[in-house]
């Protein structure tokens, strides 16, 4: 079991890569080998992430030099920075891993009947399983250039699945869109890793943080990099390709895309908080994220009311929840620099953000899923055009109203408790803010009341007598991000006492990152 | 700023980087997009390579070496990762620009139905 | 409006690139190389290999290389879904 | 297809192209060069055949699905050899020192061995597997899809 944990981090990240390269050559022997492959090993990686974090909830930060004679062994004997890859693994990061695996099981098991009549499914699930892989290497390196690499393998794979159903033109238009969004923003990426490259000739980002100097390239590097992840995320300005590239991909593939986004969010944080973090007063950092946040919390949300397609209106939802995050987190990198403001309000704040990461990812996952299962059945996406589903698809209507009310933010519901722990601590801060992000999220309860009226109420259609329940394994991927959600609201202290405490302080405590990687050196 | 003379690499890459950037925010075309993308690609992997020159450094290779400084080995796998993977972006790109054009009959983005940006 | 939007993007950026490159070190000057030279001097004797930019590629980054073969396996994955046929086999069972 | 002494000359260049390719592959540990360049060598000489024939010709050789094989093994073999390091470390470089790749140069420099670099030979045999099958397979398919022929499953 030691050796298990000690290799785990590598693990996670080999065992869907080596599941991919293998699948499309059991998929040519049998489907049914390929599925349980695809399930077994996903469910194997969700336990490893659990062991994981209980390993680094007890022990602290999990380091892992690939390639070095011991796995703790940084840096080469007598010499002072390191010099292969590492993996470094914190609180913040093990918590994107723990969002990824339930998200990514609930996704495949949904799959497993969504495509089950279209051609290409063994390629289908090589790429889901690539860009599972691509995921958990973007959270757990602590290589910039290694995160370039990661970064484009979940890009490449998610883009090719975007456009997986060829005969209809809007999903090729997605694909691509997604797919240009993702060159660019990485070869920004990449040209900033350049210019740190330059000037300290080091790749891990705990040396660079000791090492950096804030010089003028530095600020364009961090400029870039901001630019770059915030174009991946969707915020506001450049949130163009978010409702036509989630909106035709297939269900499952559009709740991993929610989380995929979530992923760029964390490295943009990484990027702010560790690599540079105290080194500069980051108080107009801070407010550039905060104004992006609200922007994007305000616009999608008004842009999301009159859409009619549910998948469309969604993904508009999505943008405006992702602007609750940049907010609370926002606000915690504003009063970094000032110990006083960052104990009365700032850690709550970012607390509040980052638990909103975790909620977001179920409830907008399974929003994607009831949507799947609606499109599965009936065959289209016009809201329109539904109606008095409800009859027929007991259990979906349910999960879709669980979801809703977690979105809108209703208490008891687990979108209430991290909204909440939003509004307070942003008050303290500057009360407007915090009053917009209110009505913004009345604005969505509205929405999501006029989306279920439209879909499931009413009386039954003539044209949709036909329709039945969701398949089983439908309802299992939607039921276990359903139970996540319950779970997560009948307890909610517990979770942030566990993983999103552990998370926030990871984020504000540049010192640890650092001495992970620098501490065994004088 | 005393260096300015001998940075002209750089300079040139960064160039070749803005160009692209032209070409991606003004051009309708989507193959022309594409050659946008590959052109910054291209200047992204000028930019790398050129960091890791040594004046009058020889190749990191130690079969046969004449005398010198070796110039940094680091940047030049970089570059050699980073030229695979656009190469593989854009065999991913053109793809589905061929199932665009089948689709659509157009390559122009304001004309296929919803493209902008 | 769109072009006016568009020239001012392109304008920062470059000014951003541009400034960026001439304030890094001079060209064939590296300010710090303490990384490379460690590789440089040790790679013979720790992976056996003449040719430094492979030590580097398949074993000090070796995770990269590995990343990078799995993006062509992407694509190439990718556009073989992309360019498949709809229609089904005869199912033979 | 082109006409007749373009198709000869491309069958007879093509072995030559091919040695080559192998040995950039093989060498890839001493001199520059390595699997990813062997093989986009070795590509270049299969889509040299392409042009020269058409692609529904050189379709009967070569099948999409023996490449998805191929390129997919290539993978594997590189997985593992990075795996196989894990009694150690993922990505240790387990070799060095046995008798299999396993010779050490002396420092500094010198004529070069084969018999050295541990994993590092071989997993540029893998690499040089999977680009040749991967982009063949790439160009294959948008040349057949081009002239009206899907990939099948």
């Amino acid at each position: 079991m030691d050796t298990l944990i000690t290799h785990s981090s590598i693990l996670i990240i080999a065992i869907p890569l080596l599941t991919a390269f293998l699948t499309p050559l059991i998929g040519m022997a049998s489907k049914k080998a390929r599925n349980t492959l695809l399930i077994v090993s996903l469910a194997f990686v969700a336990f490893l992430v659990f062991a994981l974090a209980r390993d680094i909830s007890i022990n602290g930060i999990h380091i892992y030099t690939l390639g070095a004679a011991s796995p703790d062994l940084t840096a080469p004997k007598g010499f002072i920075v390191p010099v292969r890859i590492i993996l470094e693994v914190d609180g913040m990061s093990i918590l994107m891993g723990i969002i990824w695996s339930i998200v990514s099981l609930a996704a495949a098991i949904f799959s497993l009947s969504h495509i089950a009549s279209e051609t290409g499914q063994n390629r289908f699930y090589t790429l889901l399983l690539l860009m599972v892989t691509g995921g958990f290497g973007m959270m757990f390196t602590g290589d910039l250039f290694n995160l370039f690499v990661f970064l484009e393998i979940a890009s490449i794979s998610g883009a090719a699945l975007i456009a997986f159903r060829t005969k209809f033109a809007d999903t090729q238009e997605g694909g691509f869109k997604y797919i240009v969004v993702s060159a660019i923003a990485s070869l920004m990426v990449l040209f900033a890793i350049g210019l740190l490259y330059a000037q300290y000739n080091l790749l891990n980002i705990g040396a660079l943080a000791q090492a950096i100097q804030y010089t003028t390239p530095d600020k364009i590097a961090l400029a870039l990099l901001v630019i770059a992840f915030a174009m991946k995320l969707g915020a506001i300005p450049l949130h163009m390709w978010v409702p036509d590239s989630y909106a035709v991909a297939p269900a499952g593939i559009s709740a991993m895309l929610v989380v995929s986004s979530q992923v760029s969010m964390y490295a943009l944080f990484r990027v702010c908080f560790t690599l540079f973090g105290v080194t500069l007063n980051m108080y107009t950092v801070g407010w550039i994220v905060i104004i992006l946040g609200m922007l994007s919390m305000f616009i999608g949300v008004t842009m999301a009311i009159p859409q009619t397609d549910i998948k469309r209106l969604m993904s508009y939802h999505a943008i405006s929840q992702s602007g609750y995050m940049l907010l609370g987190v926002g606000v915690g990198l504003a009063v970094l620099g000032d110990p006083n403001a960052l104990a009365t309000y700032g850690r709550e704040a970012m607390s509040g953000g980052i638990f909103h990461i975790i909620n977001h990812a179920m409830y907008k996952g399974l929003l994607f899923l009831t949507a799947g299962a609606l499109f599965y059945r009936v065959g289209h996406r016009d809201l329109n055009r539904m109606g008095g589903l409800g009859h027929k698809m007991k259990l979906t209507s349910i999960f879709f109203i669980i979801g809703a009310l977690s979105i809108a933010g209703i208490p008891p519901f687990n979108g209430f408790a991290s909204k909440f722990m939003i509004y307070e601590s942003v008050y303290q801060f500057n009360p407007i803010l915090s009053a917009i992000a209110m009505l913004v999220s009345l604005i969505t309860l509205a929405s999501f009341v006029k989306a279920f009226q439209s879909a499931f109420t009413g009386p039954p259609l003539p044209e949709y007598k036909e329709v039945k329940e969701a398949p089983k394994s439908m309802l299992i991927g939607m039921g276990i991000l359903a139970a996540a959600i319950v779970f997560f609201s009948v307890f909610p202290g517990l979770i942030v006492h566990h993983i999103v405490d552990p998370a926030t302080n990871a984020l504000i405590n540049q010192g640890a990152y650092v001495n992970g990687i620098m501490g065994g050196t004088p | 700023m005393e260096h300015i003379p001998l940075n002209f690499p750089f300079l040139a890459a960064a160039l070749l980087v803005g160009i692209s950037f032209y070409i991606i925010i003004f051009k309708k075309n989507l193959i022309k997009l594409i050659m946008g993308i590959a052109m910054l690609a291209s200047g992204v992997n000028l930019f790398l390579v050129s960091l890791g020159y040594r004046a009058g450094g020889v190749a990191p290779i130690y079969t046969d070496v004449p005398e010198g400084p070796m110039v940094l080995s680091v940047p030049q796998a970089l570059t050699l990762t980073s030229i695979v993977i656009n190469v593989a972006v854009l065999a991913l790109m053109l793809t589905m620009v061929i199932r665009i054009y089948r689709h659509t009959g157009s390559l122009d983005s304001e004309k296929s139905r919803k493209m902008k940006g | 409006m769109r072009q006016v939007i568009g020239l001012i993007v392109l304008l920062v950026l470059v000014v951003f690139l541009v400034s960026g490159v001439l304030l890094i070190h001079p060209f064939g000057y590296p300010d710090a190389s303490d990384m490379d030279d460690y590789i440089i001097e040790n790679a013979q004797e720790e992976t056996g290999s003449n040719n430094v930019v492979a030590a580097v590629l398949f074993d000090y980054r070796g995770l990269d290389t590995l990343g990078e073969a799995t993006i062509l396996f992407t694509a190439v994955t990718g556009v073989l879904l992309l360019l498949r046929t709809l229609k089904r086999k005869e199912e033979s069972s | 297809m082109l006409s007749k002494i373009v198709r000869t000359v491309a069958n007879q260049l093509i072995l030559f192209i091919l040695v080559f390719g192998l040995y950039v592959i093989a060498h890839g540990h001493i001199t520059p060069g390595g699997g990813f360049q062997g093989g986009a060598v070795i590509v270049s000489g299969v889509v040299m055949l392409l042009v020269a024939f058409s692609s529904h010709e050189l379709k009967k050789s070569l099948r999409e699905r023996t490449l998805s094989i191929v390129e997919s093994s290539g993978a594997i073999i590189f997985a593992v050899l990075a795996f196989a390091g894990i009694g150690t470390v993922f990505f240790y470089n387990f070799l060095v020192g046995t008798p299999i790749f396993g010779g050490v140069p002396d420092p500094g420099p010198g004529p070069g061995n084969i018999w050295t670099g541990g994993v590092i030979p071989l997993m540029n045999f893998a690499v040089g597997l999977k680009v040749i099958a991967g982009l063949s397979a790439v160009v294959l398919a948008i040349a057949l899809f081009s002239s009206g022929e899907e990939v099948e499953e």
